[in-house]
């Protein structure tokens, strides 16, 4: 049955994309204010969604049109999926005040191309994102990863070079290989159960041979679209290519997209079938993101790549909570400290790399390049952004009071309680590399320059936006004292 | 038996073009054969009992596909030889045979080991069905039971639509996609084009108003439509859109604003988003239905059209 | 009298198929585009008939008898009108002779 | 063996096909026909099943049927922003290579 | 409860005063208003000893500020030496461009290390270590030298290792932690039955014997304390160090004994003290050997430590806290006489400065009535008359040939143009330093273990005292008229192995960059992708059989 406040969560996946069409047909600049008149009410609707989570007990609901499943498609919302819309609502705020010096048409300027596209497309990663968090439905979101993709694409080649399109490209058919085999994997757990409903499927699943070519699929064509090691074949050129406000949109949102799918696949749809070989081997893959990704990070010359592969190394922080979350007991896997932990991580990787793929837009669009090794004096000429770009990497070492320390804790326990303390070995030497690859570039910044360095004017604005993110990241830890574990509540229970 | 052997015979031939497909070296006959595959598709769909997927498969997935693939390939000619050339070595081409096959004999035995008997919604449909209003069954699923699915499905044909444009070069933004088509007054495609879309159109709107009781529907019908109105562009009668155009905007993405009106109207008067009050679901979605043909209908021509290359401004 | 019109259908749509071989046979042998078109068309227009011809024996009540001819006619038009494309797009390509 | 076993055998070997096609070929245009292998498969599969679940006077289970529907409209436009964006790269760099030059990364670092 | 906002405002002024930094004008202007930031710290040493603990905010996570014995003796100390350093920096770095941000990272090191004093639970703790990383690590770089770089980038290394090693051994102690709460007396007092005790202890050894530069993980310590600012190395010498020992009295289970453990932490302490004085000889540099001398003083606390631990003896931390404190100050004192000679020939204010440097420099070794004879026979009982003690009287030894050694280079580092003198600005603050390094360690001997003057001038332990130095000073003579060249001993001595460690890295970067090209290479990912669905497949199914 539906419950109080269920309603919002349809609010929430609709509104940015009625914003979106009518955006498409006032066009110009009416689609960027349309994008902010959006932004206050989406986050409202988060806001509201929160307080009914916290106000009543279990998920909040909302049975469409009245039809319960199997037949008819319900949206749920936990504290993980609250978590996590209020995160994007916000981060996407912050990225579109970012995103008015680039793509911020003037008064009665006529419409282009690259600013009609962003708003657009920025409302649509947005409503597909709130899809994917409240969707309780397999197929509903194999429709909301496809949504994803086709937003998120385009974005990457928004300047129209041609790296941009064959980055595009090959981000566009990898996603869409991994979107099909998720299907596949759909379809054949509706063979076998005869749902599509995460809740019903908790009930009936079975571990046997449906249910475990089921998960294989599903979650390798997921972690295709999350660029997990060693399936980031895109994502390097992708994010590195865009422009800053997608970078910044498609490396700290969209990739959360379809590893929050995962997490709902283990955590919820079938926590009885996964076993702790498969949970070691994910948590071996996101081991193996972040020590080659920021290994690789570190032989990076020009910031954005180096940023990028940051992201590569991070989504592997995504992964380690699954093995740490395997109760090796009772055989499943079950939330609490590690689920928590993730989460948090998601929340604190994607505003630290917002503001970090920000940050570096600015530095690019001021020296006209982004090489590392001539960043000499580019403390003086822009501390708000170098400052901005050091506390996220604050933020992503996990040092206190960071949202990464409250995460790295979590973990950190989990990996003591549960005696894994492989992976806590892993949590770290991930700390000091990355912790590596920011001190090399704000020292880079710090140093005297030999010439007195020229740097276009940079719009304040997006300095501000880009700090404003950092400084969330920075301080997102201090909600612990509030003991911020009551809204992610341990784990994620779809039961309706 | 005999269904069987003819379901045999059908399926190898299924494998076999889509063996050629893979193999065939000239890009142009394997797209021809990937036509023909949509085609025999449209067969099993029928076998299958699935006329509706059948109808749109012969017309989406074969039909407009194909064209698509065939355009693409036309003007693809140049790069062909280029491609084979970083063709990868025979090391991976073994590997990649093997774990194909690999894959292929998971999912078998995951087929074979499918329970009986088989789970099923239909039960639960057909008690339903009452409550729509609606005959075919598909269009009570696609618009009542799950309509959010269908909702979304226009909506990301309409991203997909705002993604194709933004390819566009930015000196031909708010112009027209692909090249003038110069009529030949007397040409046979010109007659073709004046002769057949009547009869198309007729055609069309039969089938989408079939749809609500029997097969057919809104996507069958609006690809009919579509595939006229590009057969009109092809012969050079009319001109291909510009993207800037308000009307052209305007019937792109009423169809899924209609949709979500509809569905507020359903919370105001039955109580539920997308839901609809007692004997009034059949006209509530007749009106969706209608409202989302205009928007299908420029949308896989707009898709099919292709990202704006010729400035509008003459 | 049923029994008559099987018959009829059997003879009608077998001659049908075999038009539509021979036509597969052209168009697989013969040397050059024209032959091969010459081939085709011809069949099709006339196994396609036959073979209406041979199903109106069976079918109940006019209007399914007026939908298979309007196929029919549909048919023919598109393959008159897209051999008419093919063949000048063949002169566009092979010499003349 | 019934019909849609052998229907669903036979969508799984297209589904392998595809897979291939989408590792093996170099042209990309390929890739995306191999694509619609895959998806194809994956459909038939799914209409497979559908037949499995007929019952209640209905020759199939309709929930799969519409939801194929949706799947073969999605795969389509899938299809068209693949082809517009090969075209484009096609128009703006003369080529369809996939490959990337490597990301430049001449140890700044240490 | 005024009292335990005492506690709060040290940390309060300090961050305020950050904060204020934000702001250009103020960051312009905050090298004058330093001196005010530690003298909370000075009020709530003298004021606030065993107020309540103050806890700020709920849940378990919430900050809780304590201020007990020792932590009041270090935290006096400590923050006598910030504000009398803040003295003398406000003239050394006057006109320096850079002075700003001199200052917010001043303020960042200060909160951590006065900070770290007063905080009672890991995570504010642990958030406060990190902000001294940050702020010292700023504080070293200052003067953007290649060598500043290296100490700097060599010093946040090292500290980000030992703080990592730190947070896994917080983590398995609020693991194992009966309570919720995070508070470190409650978690040290489970630890001695906790299952991972020695993991634990081995985790908290390296994690915060890094910060008080235990061998052989005291390398960055030269570097950085070399390479820094006089005022900024004064302060990291003397005052930062401590917080690695603050960090081992608390969570170090002193007062159950575990001779295992503590004879083995007596032995690296030991050993550090003699190590430092066999390196700090081969020095140039004042400020390197000074620097080598805190290795070894830092070593002769450990001892004291390790061997109170090994008897479960939690009085020896008081000791060690009070000898502690008297380097807080003498070395401060000593470093910034470096700054004064640096800048001054005149020999009618040389010599007295070189004497009083000597006089109380050697106090370090024990040269009676000094502050260091009471710190001496303060640690003297913790030590014992065995084989502790007698290296603890060979260090002593070692420290007077080292402090005779130091004085030695000073004098050749005077400056050069004649008749130079140091602004007055930096006498003062040095000759109030130098007074309370005299009078501080009086007052509290006096106060704290309630001895008396008597008890110092008895004979015994004037010849106890006088032992070793006068062998200190023989090996000096030895060494001086020998003339026997002691090797030149690099910077850091081991950090060569560091350093050869990382370029091994480095080389194997190249073939990582090759290992992500093929990565990135379509056929292969694709492969990737199939396989792994496969392997997936495999560990599911594998892991039901």
């Amino acid at each position: 049955m539906s419950t109080e406040g269920g309603l919002l969560l349809a609010a929430a996946v609709l509104l940015p994309f009625v914003g979106m069409l009518i955006g498409m047909l006032a066009g110009g600049r009416m689609a960027q204010r349309i994008a902010f008149v959006v932004m206050p009410l989406g986050l409202a609707v988060a806001v509201g969604i929160a307080s009914a989570w916290l106000d009543g007990s279990g998920p909040v609901v909302y049975l469409l049109g009245g039809w319960s499943p199997p037949l008819g498609i319900a949206l749920r919302a936990d504290g993980v999926a609250v978590a996590m819309m209020l995160a994007v609502a916000g981060v996407v705020t912050g990225i579109g005040v970012f995103a008015l010096a680039d793509f911020g048409t003037p008064k009665g300027g006529a419409e282009s191309r690259a600013a009609f596209s962003y708003w657009l497309l920025l409302l649509a990663v947005w409503g597909a994102l709130n899809l994917v968090f409240v969707s309780g439905d397999l197929f509903t979101l194999y429709v909301a990863l496809e949504l994803l993709t086709f937003a998120a694409v385009p974005l990457v080649c928004l300047t129209g070079s041609g790296e941009t399109l064959r980055a595009a490209l090959r981000y566009l058919l990898f996603a869409l290989t991994g979107s099909l085999l998720y299907l596949l994997g759909a379809v054949l757990v509706f063979g076998a159960y005869g749902t599509l409903d995460i809740a019903q499927l908790a009930q009936r699943v079975q571990p046997e041979i449906a249910s475990w070519t089921a998960l294989a699929l599903m979650t390798a064509g997921l972690l295709a679209k999350t660029a997990l090691f060693p399936l980031h074949i895109w994502l390097p050129p992708a994010h590195a290519g865009a422009p800053a406000a997608a970078s910044a949109l498609l490396s700290g949102l969209v990739i959360k997209g379809s590893w929050f799918l995962v997490v709902r696949l283990w955590f919820d749809a079938m926590p009885g079938v996964v076993t702790w070989p498969s949970a070691q081997l994910l948590g071996a893959l996101g081991a193996g993101a972040i020590l080659f990704g920021n290994a690789i990070a570190l032989r990076q010359a020009r910031l954005k790549l180096l940023v990028a592969y940051s992201t590569v190394a991070q989504i592997g922080y995504l992964f380690l909570m699954f093995p740490l979350a395997f109760d090796a007991a009772a055989g499943r896997i079950a939330g609490g400290l590690a689920l928590s932990g993730g989460i948090m991580q998601a929340i604190s990787h994607a505003t630290a790399k917002s503001a970090m793929f920000m940050a570096a837009g600015t530095i690019y669009s001021a020296l006209g390049h982004d090489r590392v090794a001539d960043f000499a004096g580019l403390a003086r000429a822009l501390p708000l952004t170098v400052f901005a770009f050091g506390l996220g990497g604050i933020a992503l070492v996990g040092l206190p009071p960071a949202g990464g320390f409250v995460a790295k804790w979590w973990l950190l326990s989990a990996a003591a309680s549960s005696g894994q303390w492989w992976w806590a070995l892993v949590l770290m030497a991930g700390g000091l590399l990355t912790a590596a690859y920011v001190f090399i570039v704000v020292t880079r910044a710090l140093r005297a320059p030999g010439a007195p360095l020229v740097i276009a004017p940079v719009a304040r604005l997006s300095e501000m936006a880009a700090l404003g993110l950092a400084l969330v990241s920075v301080l997102l830890g201090l909600l612990a004292v509030f003991d911020m574990r009551g809204l992610i509540a341990g784990r994620p229970s779809m039961g309706a | 038996m005999m269904t069987t052997v003819v379901s045999l015979v059908v399926a190898l031939l299924l494998l076999a073009l889509a063996l050629w497909t893979v193999v065939a070296r000239d890009a142009f006959l394997a797209i021809a054969g990937f036509v023909a595959y949509g085609m025999l598709l449209s067969l099993v769909w029928v076998r299958l009992y699935g006329i509706d997927v059948a109808l749109t498969e012969a017309a989406i997935g074969g039909g407009l596909t194909g064209a698509l693939l065939l355009g693409a390939v036309a003007r693809l000619r140049g790069t062909e030889a280029a491609a084979w050339s970083e063709r990868s070595g025979i090391g991976l081409r073994t590997a990649a045979k093997l774990l194909s096959l690999g894959v292929t004999a998971v999912l078998m035995i995951c087929v074979l080991a499918l329970p009986e008997p088989a789970p099923t919604l239909a039960p639960l449909v057909a008690d339903n069905m009452a409550a729509t209003g609606v005959g075919n069954p598909i269009t009570g699923v696609l618009l009542a039971f799950r309509s959010l699915d269908t909702m979304l499905e226009a909506i990301v044909l309409v991203i997909a639509v705002i993604g194709v444009w933004s390819l566009a070069p930015d000196d031909c933004w708010g112009g027209r996609p692909g090249q003038l088509h110069h009529a030949d007054p007397d040409g046979v495609l010109a007659y073709l084009a004046r002769l057949l879309p009547p009869i198309g159109i007729i055609f069309g709107i039969y089938l989408f108003w079939a749809g609500a009781d029997h097969p057919g529907g809104k996507f069958q019908s609006a690809t009919i439509l579509a595939a006229m109105w590009m057969l009109v562009q092809m012969a050079g009668l009319a001109d291909t859109p510009a993207t800037a155009n308000r009307w052209l905007r305007a019937g792109v993405v009423s169809g899924p604003l209609v949709f979500v009106a509809v569905g507020l109207l359903g919370l105001w008067t039955a109580g539920h988003f997308l839901g609809y009050p007692a004997d009034w679901a059949k006209p509530m979605i007749i009106v969706v239905e209608v409202a989302l043909l205009p928007t299908l209908v420029l949308v896989l021509a707009l898709l099919m059209n292709g990202a704006p290359a010729r400035s509008d401004r003459r | 009298m049923s029994g008559l019109l099987d018959l009829l259908t059997i003879a009608a749509v077998g001659a049908g198929a075999f038009f539509y071989l021979a036509g597969t046979v052209g168009l697989l042998r013969f040397p050059d585009s024209y032959t091969r078109l010459h081939a085709l068309t011809k069949a099709d227009n006339l196994g396609l008939a036959l073979l209406v011809l041979g199903l109106l024996f069976q079918v109940d009540g006019v209007l399914a008898g007026l939908k298979l001819v309007l196929v029919w006619l549909l048919v023919v038009l598109s393959g008159a009108a897209v051999s008419q494309l093919i063949a000048r797009s063949a002169r566009r390509r092979e010499p003349r002779r | 063996m019934t019909v849609e076993t052998l229907i669903a055998l036979a969508a799984c070997a297209l589904v392998g096909i595809g897979l291939y096609a989408l590792i093996a070929h170099p042209h990309p245009l390929r890739k995306l026909v191999g694509f619609n292998v895959l998806g194809s498969g994956v459909f038939m599969i799914f209409g497979a099943l559908a037949r499995r679940g007929a019952a209640a006077g209905m020759p199939a289970d309709p929930v799969p049927q519409a939801l194929l529907i949706t799947a073969i409209v999605v795969a389509f436009a899938a299809t068209a922003m693949t082809v517009a964006l090969l075209l484009r790269l096609i128009e703006s760099t003369g080529s369809s290579a996939l490959a990337t030059e490597p990301p430049s990364g001449d140890g700044d670092a240490l | 409860m005024d009292r335990s906002l005492l506690l709060a405002s040290v940390l309060a002024l300090p961050l305020a005063m950050l904060a204020a930094c934000l702001w250009a004008p103020w960051r312009a202007r905050i090298l004058d208003l330093l001196p005010i930031a530690p003298l909370p710290g000075i009020a709530a040493a003298l004021l606030a000893v065993g107020a309540p603990p103050l806890r700020l905010g709920y849940g378990a996570w919430a900050p809780v500020l304590a201020l007990d014995l020792v932590g009041a003796i270090l935290l006096g100390a400590a923050a006598l030496l910030w504000a009398l350093a803040a003295l003398y920096a406000r003239i050394y770095l006057r006109g320096d461009g850079d002075a700003g941000r001199f200052g917010v990272a001043w303020l960042m090191t200060l909160t951590g290390c006065l900070g770290a004093f007063v905080a009672a639970d890991m995570i504010t703790l642990y958030l406060l270590l990190g902000l001294l990383t940050l702020g010292a690590c700023g504080l070293v770089i200052h003067d953007r030298t290649p060598a500043a770089w290296r100490g700097g980038g060599m010093y946040l290394a090292l500290a980000l290792i030992g703080e990592t090693c730190a947070l896994m051994g917080f983590v398995l102690l609020a693991a194992a932690s009966p309570v919720d709460g995070l508070l470190i007396r409650d978690a040290v007092q489970a630890l001695p039955g906790s299952p991972t005790r020695d993991l634990t202890l081995a985790l908290l050894v390296v994690g915060l014997g890094l910060k008080a530069g235990l061998v052989p993980l005291h390398m960055w310590m030269p570097l950085a304390h070399a390479a820094a600012p006089v005022p900024a190395s004064a302060v990291l010498s003397g005052a930062v160090v401590k917080v690695g020992i603050i960090g081992l009295m608390r969570f170090l289970p002193l007062d159950s004994a575990m001779p295992d453990w503590g004879q083995a932490l007596a032995a690296v302490g030991l050993f550090t003290a003699l190590y430092g004085v066999a390196i700090g000889i081969t020095q140039s540099h004042p400020k390197a050997v000074l620097a080598y001398s805190s290795v070894s003083q830092m070593g002769v606390i450990v001892a004291v430590l390790g061997m109170g631990w090994s008897v479960g003896d939690a009085s020896a931390a008081v000791s060690a806290a009070f000898y502690a404190s008297h380097h807080v100050l003498v070395k401060g004192m000593l470093f910034l006489a470096v700054g004064l000679v640096a800048a001054t020939a005149a020999p009618r204010l040389l010599w007295p400065l070189l004497a009083v440097a000597a006089v109380l420099g050697l106090g370090l070794g024990g040269l009676p009535l000094t502050g260091g004879a009471l710190a001496k026979y303060a640690v003297k009982g913790p030590l014992g008359d065995g084989l502790a003690g007698t290296l603890g009287k060979v260090s002593a030894a070692g420290t007077t040939l080292l402090v005779l050694h130091f004085v030695h280079r000073l004098r050749s580092f005077a400056s050069q143009q004649p008749g130079a003198v140091a602004p007055a600005g930096l006498w003062w603050p040095w000759c109030l330093l130098a007074l309370a390094s005299f009078v501080v360690p009086w007052a509290l001997y006096l106060s704290v273990p309630g001895g008396t003057v008597g008890d110092m001038l008895a004979p015994s332990v004037l010849w106890a005292a006088l032992l070793p130095m006068l062998a200190g000073v023989a090996a000096a003579v030895a060494l001086q008229f020998s003339g026997a060249r002691l090797p030149q001993v690099p910077l850091g001595d081991l950090v060569r192995v560091i350093d050869a460690a990382v370029w091994r890295c480095v080389a194997a970067g190249p073939a990582l960059m090759r290992a992500d090209t093929l990565l990135l290479h379509w056929p292969v990912a694709v492969l990737l992708l199939l396989a792994t669905v496969l392997g997936f497949g495999m560990m599911l199914f594998g892991g039901h059989r």
